[in-house]
This record gives C-alpha cells, structure tokens and sequence, in this order.
C-alpha cells in the first residue's frame, strides 16, 4: 500500500495548479495540457494515464471552478473514443432535463436511470435555453420525447465515472470553499481581532476541512479501487463537502459574501450545479444500502 | 395562557378583515422590482391608504400620531395583512419600524412635528445608514466622520447594506464625532436629507444578481446640528432605545408566509412525486412544526412583551430558530423541485436570498453570543 | 391573546418547583399537592383545572426528572376517572412491549397503532422483569398475546394527552440540561477561565436554550389549542430539544459526565426513555405530513 | 496512489492470517469484564503467544525488540487481528502504546533493559496516570506533585480515568515538579511502582455502570529518581514524543470493527423490519460511506506517516470525524431496535460507551481548536 499522490501525479497536480492559478485557463489550454486525453491511450495521442491520474486533474478544475463540458468531454474521448466538447446529461428524478453549454457541444451523452446510454449529436437537440442560477454554466432545457439508450458496459462506465469525476470537481471546490473563507478569517478585522480567531469561526472552518479531507481521501481511494459503492460513497461525501462548504464559506464572508462582487457565491452555484451531476443522492444511497 | 383574540382584538380583526377584502381588490398592480420610483409610488400609495384608513403606525404611540395598539393587536394587523396578500411595508420600512420609532421617543416636540407625519401619510421615505464595509456585526466600529462646523455637521465616509437610498428623502445616519473616545461612546446620530450635495448612492449587486442594497459615499456633506437626535455622542443608546420598541413582531409577517410556504411546497411536491420520497415527506412535516411552534414563540414574545413593556429575552431566540428553518425549507424546495432548483426560478430566489437569513440583523453567531451572555449569564471570555 | 402564564398558573410552577427543588418527592406528596388530580372536577375531590395547567405541572416534573407512573396516572384520573397509579403504554412499531414500573401499577392503559385502548388490570399481566438503561425507571416486558383495544373518543383523549403530558416532561427536562450545563460551565475552569467563556461552549449552551425554549410554548400553544397537529409537532421539538440538550449537557461536563457520581447521564437515559413515550416520530410526521 | 498490498506485504498479511487461523481457536474462553486479575490472565497470555510468534510490538523498532514493521504492515496487523476477532490489546494497551514507546524513545539504556522485554513478554502490565479531576482538556495544568528527596521523589495528588489500575505493574506519570514556571515546563515523567506504599486505587463507576477505570490517590508516595524518563521538568516534551509514534494507526481496529457493525445494523434492520423505513435505510447507508472513507482516511494518513516519518495533520480530522460518525452509529441503531433501545443490551452499552468519544483523547472542541490553528492557521484568540 502506498497510498498518496505518486511523483508523477505530485507533478500533474502542481502543473495545472499552476496553470489555473491566477486566470481563468482557455479551452483550448485545458485540452493543450491533455486534461481531456489524460486517458486515451499514447497511441491515440492522448498521455495513456489512468482515472487517479484524472481524478487528480479533476480535483484541480473543480478547485479552479473551471466552467464548460468538462465531464463529458473527458469521457467521450476516454471511453467513447470521440473527440470534441460532450457533456453527459442523466435524466433526473424530477425536474426538466438540463443540459449546460449546449451550443459548444459536439456530443450529449445521454443516461437513463437505468444506466441506458443514448450519444446523441448535439447539433439536432430539440431545446430551449433556460435562466440558469450558475451565472457560468448556461442550460438549455430538453424538449420532446427522449431518445432511448441502451445499456452497456460502456454505458455503465461512463456512469460510473461521470459520477466520480464529478465527485473530483467537488472535492476540489470543497478544498477551495476552505482556503477562501480561512483568507479571508485572517484578514477581516471585527470586535478588534481577525474574526478567523473566534472559535466559532474556527470551528466552522475546522469542519469544513474535516469534510473535505474525508471527500478527497474517498474520491481517491474511488479512483484507485473503481467499485461502484467506492464511487457513489464518495459522490456523497464530495457533494456534502461543497455545498455545505460553500455555505459556509459565505457565512464566514458576512454580508461581503452576499454581494455579487465577492464572487463567493459562484463557489455555492457551482456546489449545486454538480450536486445535481452524476448520480444523484438518492441512486448513490440505494446503491450504498444494496451492499449492505 | 389564552390563544384566541380578546373581543376588542376580534373585533379589530374583523374590521381590518372587512378593511383589506374591500382594499386589496382596487390596488394597482405591483410595479417591477427593478423600478424604483414605481416601487416608491406604489408603497406609500398604500402606506396612505393605511393613514386614510387609521392603520398607519398601528403600533406607534398616539402622541406620534399612531394608532397606539397593543402588541396583541399590532400582531393580529401584521398577520391579517400578510394572510390577505396585502403589499410588503417595502419603502416605508425604515421610517415606520426604525427612524419613526426613535425619533417619536427621542426627537424634541419640533423633529417629532417635522419628521413624523409624512411618515405615516407615506409622503417621506427613509433610509438607514449604520452599516459600514469594516463595521458589520462589529456595527459600533463605525468609522464615518462628522466633525462640527458651526451650526452643520460636515460628514464624510461610506455606508452599505442601505434599502431604498435610490429612493429615499431622509437617511438616519450613524456618525463618529469623537475618534477618541471608547467606540460606543463617540457616535452621533443625525437625520441626513438624501438629496444633500455629498451624497452619491450606488447600486450593490448581491448574489442574486439584483440590487435591493445600495451604497453611500458622503463627501463633505453638510447636516444641520438641528437635525441630531439626541446628544452628540449619544447615538448608540439613541439607537438601541428603538430597539426596545420591538415588541416581539419583528419577523411575524415572515413566520406566516413560511407557513404558507411550506403548504405550498407540500403542493409541489405531490404534484411532481417528491411526496413519495419519506425523506422529504418527514422532513416538510418537521418543517411544518417548526414553523408552527415559531409562531407560538412570536405570539409569546408579543404577550411577555405587553405583559412587561419590553420585548423578553427570546428575540434572539426567535431569530436564531427562525433564520435556520428558513434556510432549511429552501433547501428543502431544492430538492423537491430537482433540476429545476438550477434555474432561476421561484424557489431558487428565494433560496439565494435565504442566505442573507443568518448574517444580517446579526449574524446567527452573534445571536448565539447573546443569548449565552445576556440569557444564561455565562461569562466573557478573556 | 394573553400567551403567558396567569398569576395562578405562576404560582402552581413556584410551588412545584419549591417542593422539587432539592429532593425527591414522594409519591404520596406529589399527590397531596394534587399532580394526579389537577384536572379531576372538583365535586369529584379533584382541582378542576384544565390540560395548562397540567402541562406547566408536568414540566416541573419533568425539569425534577421524576421517577414513576406519571403520565398514566394523570389520564386514569382525568380521562377515565380510575384512581391508582397508572401507565399508559404504546404497543411499539419495532421491539418489546414495555411497562415502566409495573409492580406499583394498578392500571395499564396499552394503546394500539390505531389508538384502540384497552384498560388492564396489571396485577393479572404476563410480564418478565428486564434490565432497563434508566436506574430510575424499571421495565417488565409483556409477554403472550395482547389484549385488543377499542377505538373511542375517549381512547383519542388518552392517546393525545399522553402525548402531549410526555412532551411537556420533555420540555421541563429540556430545560434542566440547560441550567446543569450552565451552572456546571460558570464554574469548571480549564486553560485559565470558566470554561463556560469559550464561544464553542457558549454557542452549545445558546442552541440549547433555542431549542428548550421553542419546545415549552410549543408545549404550552398545543396545551391550550388541543390540536392533535400541535401536539405532536410539540413531541418531535420536546424530544429534540430533551435528548440533544441532554447530549451537549454530557458534552460540556467532559470527563466528569461520564461519571456515574455526577448523574448528568441521568438525565439522557430519561429523554431517551420519554421519547419513546406517547407518539413516536414517524407517527408524528406521518400527522403533520397529512395536515399539509 | 496504490492500495493494494506489496509483495512483501501480502507475505505478512498471508501469514499472519495463517497464524491466527491456527491460534484463535485454541484460546480460552474469554473473561467476565468484572473480573480483572481474570483479564490480566487473557491479556497477558495473549500478548505472550503474540511474544512467541514475532507479532509482539509489531511497530517497536527492532532496537527496542520490536518487529520493526513498516506502517503499513503494521495497519495489516490491526485489520487483520480485528477481522479475525482476536482479542483486544486490553491490558496491555498502554505499555504496548505510549509508556513502552516513550521508554524506548527517552529511556536510558538501563531503563529500556528493565521495563521493555517485559512489556512485549506480557509479564508487566502499565497504566496512565495524566489526566486529574482539574486536568482534563488542560492536561498541563496537572498539580499532582513531586517533591525531590534525596534518590526519590515523594509524590501526593490523584490523577483520574486510569484504566487497569486495579492490575497494573507500573504507571507512567506526570507530576509536577517546579510549580513555578510556565504550567508546561515543571512537568517530570516518572515510572511508578502500582506496589508502592501510599498508592490506593478507587474504581470510578462510568454512565453505563460499569467500572473500566478507576481513581488513584497517591499519597507521598516515593519513586525513586532513576524511574524518571528525561530530565526533570522536561515531562511534557517526554510525553509529547510518543505521540509522534503514532503512525496514523490510532483507532484502526475500531474502524474495521466499526463497518463489521453497520453491516450487523443492517442485518437487524432487515430482521425486524425498520429496513422499509427509507429514512433509517438511507441512514444506514450514509454511515456505510462514512466509514469506508474514513477507513481510506487511516490509509492516507498511513501512507503519509511512512513517508514522511511524522504523522500528517491528518489525526485530529479523522478524529474529529470518526467520534462523531461512531455516535451517529449507535443513535442509530436505537432508532433500528425501537424500544429494545431502553434495555440495558448489546446496542445500549454500546451507545452508552460511545458517549465518552467526543471527550476522551482531546474533545471535539479541542479537536477543531488544533485543526484550525495547527492546520489552517487560524490565529489564536485575545
């Protein structure tokens, strides 16, 4: 057992850290860096690494609140074989069937909740755009009778693993809702102290890393091991982590947080927003009671 | 321990009743939320509809020109007016519930004469200047300056959080004219008109990308010493008086459109299959009784509040509750509506304008430091 | 409206919670001072108070943690005109059925899921002693087949107002772990000071308060209202606001509420015992879901 | 990132396996928990057949007659003795885990040779004697004192929460020995004799009315100073030094017996039927996540432990999450077993015990205290 980030994956994460530091990174810098080929094998051109290896990238973008397919886009090229911008769209329990940035797409990945896979060209959707609450994920609603899927092997693959690069995303955010509300704890001064030296500040941030940890540490060991309830269990704890994270990163801004200036919130749209990608609470804890 | 109405509430209920069913019925429709003069017009329209009909200043003292109800009442008329669907106090908030209310208890017989009246006819509306972007939940580390030239103060610094300034014709203001004194003890407060040269109002997006909130900049703006309410320095008990004013009805409106809402919700989500899931049924009932339970606080605070001439110690309490369930039941809508709480809809207003619940009018760690301070006595740390 | 106690209601508080204060009561005064027969008519050598005043005398009860028959006492005599000590005892969703104190008992109102009630004599029960968490609250398990029930307004009465009597135990025990964890916080000092002045103490104790304090009028509004909804939202805040308060009224005693001397844990072995007292959770949610 | 075994790994875990297939069936029956000199017995002879087959102080370096494993295959150690349902470490807990360690860190070369065989052997049993009815969080403010008397110490106070005190050789012990410099700097570790003239054990009974710890009143009892470990007043860094020990491997046993108990739950669960009740399921489930990632969590900090040669940060987060997910356990469960919950059974004394792990080894307030200002910084308080 050697369970912790291998040099090489030590270097992936610091390059796109980097990377994505200051500035928002092009599209086409995300897939010159081979976020989206991290998979496909060397012989495809793609760098022929595995899914710790993308998860470990995921996490940076989701630190990063990187917008686009990127989800999709990575599966499509790692298990589909296909090029270009998809995102995957699972049909919710309730609600209208969303799908984000759909005019960039190539590809809509389409996921019954029996795991029926339909890719279906973008170009022809049926669909109308929607306000969307996440001021950098557009959506556009599907409209008409949906194409059926079928189930495979790939089809449950590229469940699994919308499900747990999600899960990266979120774990990254989480660990960014952290390192943005103790900032901003050490610098804002009330009652004639950092208000990051209250305990009540204190403890909020404490948990919070506490979550992020364990979601990190899961969406890892998910990675490594691949089994279905890995991945569900940490889609759970990821999501948790971000959006109570982001909650909380908001409180611990006061009302600095609540102006739109601040840009906190974006961290919280974003929580939401993938909360609802993947598999959602309910599949992951039936999954989960299934082992039991 | 009685419940139902005395019969002069019952009858002031019924005749408000009588009052709304005849009003509401003839009122224009509610202007745009982004237009700010039709939101004006359309607030103090009905404000003086209130006057006309003696509903205005239910709860303000007759010698101010209010109707002088009891809490009991005040409440009844609160709960009436949100069960009827009547218009939000909106506009006239400050003024009715905050600047009227201090100055009616501190102003001298010719600020009471000048600033009081067109309050409650609706014709001036108010604004509140005391938060700072560096004085918070921290509001006595105010850092706006005004210093004494002759008869005027000249006052320079910045306020957020302020409602309405787009709109309003006074601000009450918190100034500091000793930067030397303990930070309490060197704040003045003073009515400041809004069309002085100095002031500049900027919009403030919040997080749902609207701008109910403004900014003020005062540069050099000169207020007449005669418009100070109260000695100078003594604006922090000036301004905590008004506070003893609220007799327990602050939020009462509010508890009642959550009972709604978490009816309304129950309605979605049967309509749309969430009330299969017994996780959501579950926890829309708990949500039920917290709210009911939460109007029984309000109901309580208002009587212990009569009772004694001030509001109880549950204020806090009561806020702190009531900011969480708030919170929760839009959380909950989230999931009951599924995708949908993605888009920018109903609920998800709601939701993003939830989270101001447990920071302003004192963050929930603020009231926690009270009540373990001010209710149960536990000592200061060091 | 006038939601507050009335002068005479303050002083049946003051004189129960004189006579609890600093020991415990013994069966024969909690009757002297009429906690059995407040509500029986007066002709009938009874009180004739109403359901208010019971609920502020059974939080006193509560708040002195009093041992007994309590509950089912005061509805053999107020609801169905039995005199002797009884218990009313809810047939459960999962394990045993459970008689507190059966060997004192003459009666055992047993209530059914659809509140059928059927009056026992508990001297001719088939019933095994077994060993029950609280010291303070003996339990025989009853054994064979149950004896039926009938359904009745006055099986409702019984069913609602044990409810309601439980939670306002509850809420004066609710209370208590309030004024222990106070009391016992102003005086442990650790690091220096009070421990009582650490925020994350102050905050435990506050939320405490919160919820307390939401259970009693909620207690009070549904004993003066009668609304079966009331009530049993009262019981899900009661048992909250009982067994979290005894819970973080441990926490703040640390190590020495893990002591058996300092009997905190007292107070959490009987909000765990009264919670499963009266309506469960899921029949109280069930009651509210169906109101809304 | 790699979580299977190594070769060498697999090797170990293969033949320990191997051993414990063939050694657990020939144990005795296991002792009455009332019965301590019967517990001493078990223990002991477990820790000899442990001694015997190489397994003593699987993580004790070889210089001090250890194994000298690796963490990791001293996490293999922990999971598969659990797994297997071997007995606990029991009485030997502190010698195997702090006292030995800090004596094989700080001891003399005479002390190691004295008090370590013994401890692998299972011949010496030690017990702890830190915490006091004043000291519990504030361990440093201990105030058990130390007098220097010529080759002794003569030592009077009580300390608190001592467990196999009633069936200990040796306690390791703080006491104070400068009681005027900083509470941290007049500490001093002394090995005391159980056997000593003024030592008197009082079992303390616990919440769940059993008696696992007990008092001990000590009343000039004399050590003599070559017991000491370090220098005098040098007591705390003494102590702290086993700590960093501790290789992430804290609690690992009680992870694996903690998801073999979810499992139990649901099997329960489904026998009784609160399986249908979707809440309790969904519940369940969410601990079953809980704890498989906090199992990876043991793993990670493992990992980091062997690499770096300190632990990570990593403790007080998995400490901070795992009390408070074993409680959840245990509530749980009450609600799974419905009214069995109130008897005095298998799931009750387990909720009963969970109770002190929120407290015992550094409550969770303390916890989240070292995690904000170790980890993240945060800045200490006025």
């Amino acid at each position: 057992m050697h369970f912790r980030l291998t040099d090489d994956q030590e270097q992936l994460r610091r390059a796109l850290r980097e990377l994505l530091a200051d500035r928002e990174a092009s599209w086409a810098e995300l897939t010159e860096v081979g976020l989206f080929s991290l998979r496909v094998p060397e012989d495809a051109g793609g760098l022929g690494l595995g899914l710790p290896e993308a998860v470990v990238a995921f996490e940076e973008a989701g630190r990063a609140v990187l917008p686009g397919p990127l989800v999709g886009t990575e599966l499509a090229a790692a298990v589909l074989g296909l090029t270009g911008r998809a995102e995957v769209v699972r049909v919710p329990a309730r609600g209208p069937v969303l799908v984000p940035d759909l005019p960039t797409l190539e590809h809509v990945l389409l996921l019954h909740a029996d795991d029926a896979l339909a890719v279906l060209p973008a170009a022809g959707l049926d669909a109308t755009p929607v306000p969307a609450v996440d001021p950098d994920r557009p959506l556009w609603r599907l409209e008409g009778v949906l194409p059926l899927g079928e189930q495979s092997p790939q089809a449950h693959r590229v469940a699994d693993e919308a499900t747990l690069l999600t899960a990266a995303l979120q774990a990254g955010l989480a660990a960014r809702t952290v390192a943005e509300a103790v900032a901003y704890a050490r610098t804002r001064e009330q009652f004639g102290q950092p208000i990051g030296a209250f305990q009540a500040v204190q403890h909020l941030c404490a948990d919070m890393l506490a979550r992020a940890e364990l979601a990190r540490v899961a969406v890892y060991a998910a990675a490594v091991d691949g089994d279905e309830a890995e991945i569900v269990g940490a889609k759970l704890l990821a999501d948790d982590a971000a959006v109570h994270g982001a909650r909380d990163c908001l409180q611990v801004h006061g009302g600095m947080g609540f102006t739109w200036e601040a840009r906190v919130h974006r961290l919280l749209k974003r929580a939401w927003a993938w909360e609802q990608a993947g598999a959602d609470r309910g599949r992951c804890l039936d999954v989960l009671a299934g082992r039991l | 321990m009685q419940l139902s109405d005395t019969a002069a509430e019952a009858d002031f209920r019924r005749r408000l009743r009588e009052w709304l069913g005849k009003t509401l019925p003839e009122l224009p429709a509610a202007p745009d939320p982004a237009d700010w003069p039709g939101r004006r017009a359309y607030d103090t329209a009905w404000q003086r509809r209130l006057f006309d009909a003696g509903y205005a200043g239910v709860h303000w003292p007759a010698d101010a020109g209010g109707r002088g109800a009891t809490p009991s009442e005040h409440l009844i008329f609160l709960e009436e007016t949100e069960l009827a669907g009547a218009p939000y106090v909106g506009a006239n908030f400050v003024g009715l519930l905050h600047a009227g209310p201090t100055i009616a208890t501190e102003g001298t017989p010719e600020q009471r004469a000048r600033l009081l009246p067109p309050i409650l006819r609706g014709d001036e509306i108010w604004c509140q200047g005391f938060s700072e972007p560096g004085a918070g939940s921290d509001l006595a580390a105010l850092r706006t300056r005004a210093v004494r030239d002759g008869d005027e103060y000249v006052v320079t610094g910045s306020k957020i959080w302020t409602s309405h300034a787009e709109v309003a014709d006074w601000c009450e203001l918190l100034v500091r004219t000793d930067p030397d004194a303990p930070k309490h003890r060197g704040i003045t407060w003073l009515a400041m008109p809004m069309d002085a040269p100095g002031v500049t109002v900027r919009p403030l997006a919040t997080l749902a990308g609207t701008t109910e909130f403004a900014e003020l900049f005062l540069d050099e703006v000169r207020v007449p010493v005669a418009n100070r309410l109260g000695d100078e320095n003594d604006g922090w008990r000036v301004t905590m008086v008004t506070l003893s004013f609220e007799r327990g009805t602050a939020f009462a409106s509010e508890v009642v459109a959550c009972r709604r809402e978490v009816r309304e919700l129950a309605r979605v989500a049967r309509a749309n299959g969430a009330w299969d899931d017994l996780e959501l049924r579950r926890e829309t009932a708990t949500l039920a009784a917290e709210f009911a339970a939460l109007w029984r606080l309000v109901q309580w605070n208002v009587s212990e509040a009569a009772a004694r001439g001030v509001p109880g110690a549950g204020g806090s309490v009561f806020k702190l509750r009531f900011s969480e369930a708030r919170q929760h039941l839009y959380d909950l809508a989230a999931r009951v509506v599924g995708t949908e709480a993605l888009l920018d809809g109903r609920w998800t207003a709601q939701r993003l304008q939830g989270l101001s619940y447990t920071i302003a009018a004192g963050t929930s760690q603020i009231q926690r430091n009270i009540v373990a301070q001010r209710i149960l006595g536990l000592p200061k740390g060091r």
